[in-house]
């Protein structure tokens, strides 16, 4: 079971990801893009963080949909609605829980892919976020299959998450900025695939500790 | 940092705040959520037109607002699309009760947040819909991009379409041209420097003492090509001979189905330059570059459309689309016809363009 | 280096080609010698207006002719006054019957060949006077010195007495007008980077990250001071209080005498701003620094003049009198009385400052 | 006797000094002024050399007076009319000659200086022209009084010169665009300064030769 407490674990354990990794992916979308990929995540989850407290006694649901106002009104540019889609339809998929099962890990995670490929239409290999979101569902959903439980389940995600990260790199952007610069897209790890992966990298971390 | 500002994050507040004082007749700054509108907003019977984007772009859009262009603008975070919360409240406050049209430039983050604006503003009962302007050539296809990115022909649809929609032309009217100006403009940009975005405090990219970057969008982004900076009748050629010579472009793009309530695919196809054709010819500064040197390419530019059989009978030469201070050009031909060189012609008064008032 | 030029020594005419066939309405260009001038001029019974100095700091003084402002503008060479021969030969061409005034910059290049042409334009018949226009507080003294020189309140005195000329004012209320717009007016600079004169092909200073010099004239030439980069903040007011802080100032300058034909010393004081004046608050870029950032700068500005009982009445903001690329900024503040808001309101026509027509 | 011929010399000995030291006139013009005095000298002299087949039957009144309607006509800034006035009244005092007596001569350098000074009405020590100019007419008018011969008053001209320019180096400007430098000016040797030097030099190195 994951607590809701967890979930505002996981919510916090990411800003500071993104906080700390703010240069890193701005730099990485210096390369392809405009340069603003870890200023525009900071700036949301920092809003996000702001807003927290006062939704803390609220169920997962609700605290999800909060995420997802919050990054739509507060980011901007192509994250910000992706992001917001992510979590808006993460929320709704588990709206009113207190706790979430595996089954509900499962269904939070493949709403927020489709919510994600819905809005901004990218396919598998595009270079963006789906290339990090997608193998990762697809893992979860398989370990759970066998049998295994929602943490390993979740190792078995972020491990095909860091690979759909690095996958990015050889890649030519068919969707966002970055498709503009055809041929010269490719060598470069996509930034939102990056910060897809320390999303789910820090929700790992927040179950396992 | 060699920037007049003072925090970084502050940058984009600071700014509106000085134009608010600046022209206080013109315009006024809503903050939180932010936006410039009409000092005489809302306008009764009159088609509102609301455009936005990510601010680093000046004049362009928060500059273009008053009579006879554009009812409010976004501004969002340096480079970053404005949100829908932006848009939406903006509709609600120039709403004249005969529709909103959005101009969105053709961005992954614009139309997204456009999108979610125009879904927003519907269930609230203004009648919006938006259309896209992409008409930067530099992108070459559009079956494996996200399309052409939306650059100078902005500025002149905002004009065109801010004089139709004061004198009177309806919401469908006023859609209707903006396509057609998006399908009748073209354009092609290149940089000699990069720019620093505030948040950020260096250099997006890195350009040797004697390259520069063919191609580029507005967003201080690599554009197609590097290659050996040249001289400025060269770089004018390129430009040019890009934007003359580029052939039928046809894209899908996503339009408000009213009667339907939801979005429909829609193909546009425009038609290459022809002999004869009449255009405005735009030489535009991406923020560093003086208007001295715009003139040199300006002469340059005549000079080929005459070759190639193309007349200019209007112009507009100065910095109206940047990237903060990036120093480079870009060209925009667009194709006239006499609807058009009149609503072009049609008094301005905002804080960057004026004239006829 | 960063231009769009062809070869350095082309740079000029090649400019006034485009400036020419961009604005054909508005202007013509002449060519050896070079000036611009009104394409309806002369006006008959009107007093002519001509101005000029050396290149670089377009749209100042070539983009400003028209109806409303100037008759010509004599470019020189990239920071170079231009020569007596261009002078003389935009007199003969604008003068109307009614006399010819020279908008002239305290530089000592600019003053002696202005001085020549005026002695030339004097033998062959034609009633000429110069007016010296010297605001730049940065520089302190004038016993010292070759005086203050003359750097924003240029711009302002070509509008002002430009709209005077037009309404029918004769050649000596617009000499007192002119000299009466230089009395009032008070400007100080500051630069982020140098700027790179075309013929020599590198920056003519070089600047660390964080520094920047304050107190330059309008030429690339160092500042009075070089110190550590500063927020927009503490620039605005360190511009800003040298301008309203400036005490009583006096020179002596050299003004035709008519009836004596020869030249006298004129000793000319101004008065410091006190609380209560209306002004005329001019924030001016240096080239490249893009106007966000002037509104950054004009936000402080109008906090400053309200702290300081100085109310700010009228406004411009924009690259008016660059340095070619340089980035930086400049602010020029101007004693309003009701005649001159009249004068600054009246309808321009030019290729940059557009308005009422 | 300076023969008219000697005089066409000169002025292209000095055309090619300047072309030779455009940069180096330049570079000092930009420590304390606009980096462009080369430039300005070097264009004014290239068109000087482009008339001078024109007019070189002509007496070396009217050859001294093309120089400076040309360099009038073709320089500006500062130097422009104070070379245009120097080669002005130059002409004016030899007006009509084919050859030039040491007297003449005096005379050429005499009026040369005053037209300078009258027209920038720099004073010595204001770091100018005027600095090299005064203390090389001087020295000449004096060594001829001590009845040496043209080109040995003309080497102590021309000592004086060099020494009247470095003696620009410690010097607070005082007319021109130097003197809005202040203190600032202090350390850096005139531009205008040494371009006269090197107009004297090369009238030396012409009668030398
Ligand atoms: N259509 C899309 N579908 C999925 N992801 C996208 C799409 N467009 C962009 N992205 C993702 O967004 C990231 C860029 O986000 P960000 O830099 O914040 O926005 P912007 O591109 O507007 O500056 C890209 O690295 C990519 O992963
Ligand atoms: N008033 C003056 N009197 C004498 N010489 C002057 C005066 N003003 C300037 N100069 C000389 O002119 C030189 C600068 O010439 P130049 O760079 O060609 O003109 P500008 O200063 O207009 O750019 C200075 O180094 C100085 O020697
Ligand atoms: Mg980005
Ligand atoms: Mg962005
Ligand atoms: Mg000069
Ligand atoms: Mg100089």
């Amino acid at each position: 079971m994951v607590t809701k407490d967890q979930i505002v674990q996981w919510l916090q354990a990411f800003a500071t990801l993104l906080e700390q990794n703010k240069d890193y992916l701005t730099e990485l979308d210096s390369e392809i893009g405009d340069a603003d990929h870890g200023i525009n995540m900071d700036r949301g989850f920092k809003k996000v963080m702001s807003q927290l407290s006062s939704v803390a006694d609220k169920d997962i649901g609700s605290i999800l949909k909060t995420v997802s106002m919050t990054l739509i009104s507060n980011v901007g540019g192509a994250s910000g609605p992706l992001y917001g889609t992510l979590f808006l339809r993460a929320g709704t998929a588990v709206a009113d829980k207190q706790e979430l099962t595996d089954e509900d890990m499962a269904k939070l995670l493949q709403a927020g892919l489709d919510g994600v490929k819905e809005r901004g239409k990218a396919q598998l290999g595009d270079k963006t976020m789906v290339d990090v979101l997608s193998p990762a569902v697809t893992n979860f959903h398989q370990a759970l299959n066998e049998g295994k439980n929602a943490i390993t389940a979740l190792q078995q995600a972020v491990t095909a998450a860091e690979q759909g990260m690095k996958d990015t790199i050889p890649m030519l952007a068919r969707k966002g900025r970055a498709s503009y610069l055809g041929e010269r897209s490719v060598g470069h790890q996509d930034p939102g695939a990056t910060s897809s992966y320390l999303m789910l990298k820090s929700l790992l971390a927040t179950l396992e500790s | 940092m060699k920037k007049l500002i003072n925090k970084p994050e502050d940058f984009v507040r600071e700014s509106l705040v000085g134009m608010a004082v600046a022209h206080p007749d013109l315009i006024k700054v809503h903050f939180d959520p932010n936006f410039v509108y009409r000092s005489d907003a809302p306008m009764q019977g009159k088609v509102a037109i609301i455009s936005g984007g990510g601010s680093g772009h000046e004049p362009m859009h928060t500059s273009f607002v008053g009579m006879g262009m554009l009812d409010a603008a976004c501004p969002g975070e340096v480079f970053t699309s404005p949100t829908p919360d932006q848009m939406l409240e903006a509709a609600k406050t120039v709403d004249g009760g005969a529709g909103v049209l959005y101009i969105v430039k053709n961005y992954s983050g614009d139309v997204m947040n456009f999108e979610m604006a125009t879904e927003l503003a519907r269930t609230v009962g203004i009648r919006v819909f938006n259309i896209l302007i992409d008409d930067d050539v530099a992108v070459k296809d559009s079956l494996y991009t996200q399309g052409r990115r939306g650059v100078g022909t902005t500025v002149l649809a905002e004009k065109i379409c801010g004089a139709a929609a004061e004198r009177g032309y309806d919401l469908q009217q006023v859609m209707d041209l903006c396509r057609r100006v998006n399908l009748n403009g073209r354009s092609m940009g290149l940089a000699l420097t990069s720019c620093t975005v505030p948040a950020k405090g260096t250099p997006t990219f890195t350009l040797g003492d004697n390259e520069m970057e063919m191609g580029i969008g507005i967003h201080g982004e690599p554009g197609r090509e590097r290659m050996a900076q040249k001289s400025a009748d060269e770089m004018t050629e390129m430009l040019a001979l890009s934007i003359i010579e580029d052939s039928t472009y046809s894209r899908t793009v996503r339009e408000w189905d009213e009667d339907g309530g939801e979005w429909v695919d829609v193909e546009l196809i425009d038609q290459p330059f022809q002999r004869s054709d009449r255009v405005l010819a735009f030489v535009n500064s991406m923020g560093g570059t003086p208007i001295s040197e715009l003139y040199i390419v300006y002469r340059k530019l005549a000079e080929i459309c005459q070759k190639q059989g193309i007349q200019i009978v209007r112009n507009l030469v100065g910095p109206y689309i940047t990237s903060l201070e990036m120093q480079g050009c870009s060209i925009t031909l667009l194709k006239l016809d006499d609807e058009m060189i009149r609503l072009w012609d049609a008094p301005v008064k905002t804080p960057s363009l004026r004239w006829g008032i």
